[in-house]
């Protein structure tokens, strides 16, 4: 799993590509703990490029969820695709989570 | 029914998921996402709680199946600890629940019965076997 | 999954249905006539069919299991002749017909699907692998 | 398989007993051959003796009713068990066969 962080109009972008798996959510984890320990108070996560998930990767989710809510961080997801999609709905995880289409209305939700 | 042994370890997610790409028929190659899935989280749960302290290994095949008649591309999942039963054991999760009330973990199952239209259990010869049955995409 | 090789010939079915007999689970016993019946069927065929001029085997398995949770006594058997699905191949008897215009034959495999509850086929490994589900009596 | 042969009031009730499968369904077949041979033209099957039958007793009892219609014998059959009756309903024969409770019932009518 690979990822960037760009910056725009002060919130943080975080971009993910690849498998999103039970031996790459650590990568996940450790990404958006740095960026929310380097003071980031607004996060969009561009799943665009993820084209698989597991449970595993649904745990690094609920722990980023959590740690927001507490920190009191805005939290915005885009780029969803078919298969992130179809586990996020088995799981219950749709209603959870602030989703827009693009990076652009999910940056924009946040402002 | 092709198969694969792997030693009790995550890192060798990545050769059960070759595997089973190379083992998913021409035409189906749309069931892989949930194949891979439900392997992954099989794999995960016997590579953390099979083998507590000890090394293990798993077996993986797949193999086309009719069931009633209905063709099914059919996943088997095996290993030789305790008896465990994933589908009667672990608890239905609330998919209902926020973000404050969740607990985290116990998705994989739920996953899995999600994504198959049969799914077996049975110990025998010492070990867990489970079978998981992909309807075919359209 | 305890199982049982024999040379593909007739007079094996009663070393069969011994073994069958000692499988089933106590609580269970109802079973055996269906059990032994649809072992029969299959085997016969097997026997008579599978290996046109040459000697061959058949492998017999049982064991318990849940299949979408729900408990079953299944019954394998294993064969290596030519690819021969039987459940879909086998035409339907038509039960309505009288004396005069009945065949002779063609009964087994209808009899084997009213038993079962779910029963399935798959070849691989160079053999033909059925497996029958028969529920629990209640 | 075992059999009895015996003759009331000019019918023959032939009584069986075992299993009727494919090792055994031969020895039913020779038995009524033998009768109808000998001149028999009305029959009782009595089965309740037979714990166990499958297609290939099917089989036998099919040649037996085709033999007994073109040439014309009277056939009935009686001792039917629960698992001989179970089969005999999976396959349709119960429609194609006269069926009594009892020996006495089986010959009185063929009477
Ligand atoms: N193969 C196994 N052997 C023993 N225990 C298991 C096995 N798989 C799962 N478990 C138990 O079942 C629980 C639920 O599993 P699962 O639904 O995958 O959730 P989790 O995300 O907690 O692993 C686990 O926490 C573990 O206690
Ligand atoms: N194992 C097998 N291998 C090849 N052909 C088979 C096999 N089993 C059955 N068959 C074919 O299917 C037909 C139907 O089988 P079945 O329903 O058992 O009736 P039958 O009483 O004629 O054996 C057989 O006549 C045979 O041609």
């Amino acid at each position: 799993m690979q990822h960037t962080s760009t910056d725009r109009d002060g919130v943080t972008v975080l971009a993910f590509s690849g498998r999103m798996d039970a031996t790459t959510v650590a990568a996940f984890d450790e990404a958006w703990r740095a960026r929310l320990e380097a003071g980031a108070n607004r996060l969009v996560i561009d799943m665009g490029g993820i084209e698989y998930i597991s449970s595993a990767g649904l745990r690094g989710i609920l722990g980023l969820l959590k740690a927001c809510k507490s920190g009191g961080v805005g939290l915005a997801f885009c780029g969803i695709g078919e298969m992130v999609g179809e586990v996020f709905r088995i799981s219950g995880f749709t209603g959870m989570l602030s989703i827009h289409p693009t990076a652009d209305a999910a940056v924009a939700a946040l402002a | 029914m092709a198969t694969l042994s792997v030693p009790a370890s995550l890192e060798q997610l990545g050769a059960v998921n070759e595997f089973i790409a190379g083992q998913i028929p021409e035409g189906l190659a749309a069931l892989l996402p949930q194949v891979e899935l439900a392997a992954e989280e099989l794999l995960v749960n016997v590579f953390s709680y099979a083998y507590p302290g000890e090394p293990g290994k798993a077996e993986v095949g797949c193999r086309m199946v009719r069931l009633d008649g209905v063709p099914f591309f059919c996943l088997a999942v095996r290993d030789w600890g305790a008896p465990f039963d994933p589908f009667s054991e672990a608890p239905e999760p609330d998919t209902a629940l926020g973000v404050a009330d969740r607990p985290i973990g116990g998705l994989g199952v739920h996953l899995i019965k999600s994504m198959v239209r049969h799914y077996s259990y049975s110990y025998h010869d010492a070990s867990n076997c489970i079978e998981l049955y992909f309807a075919l995409p359209e």
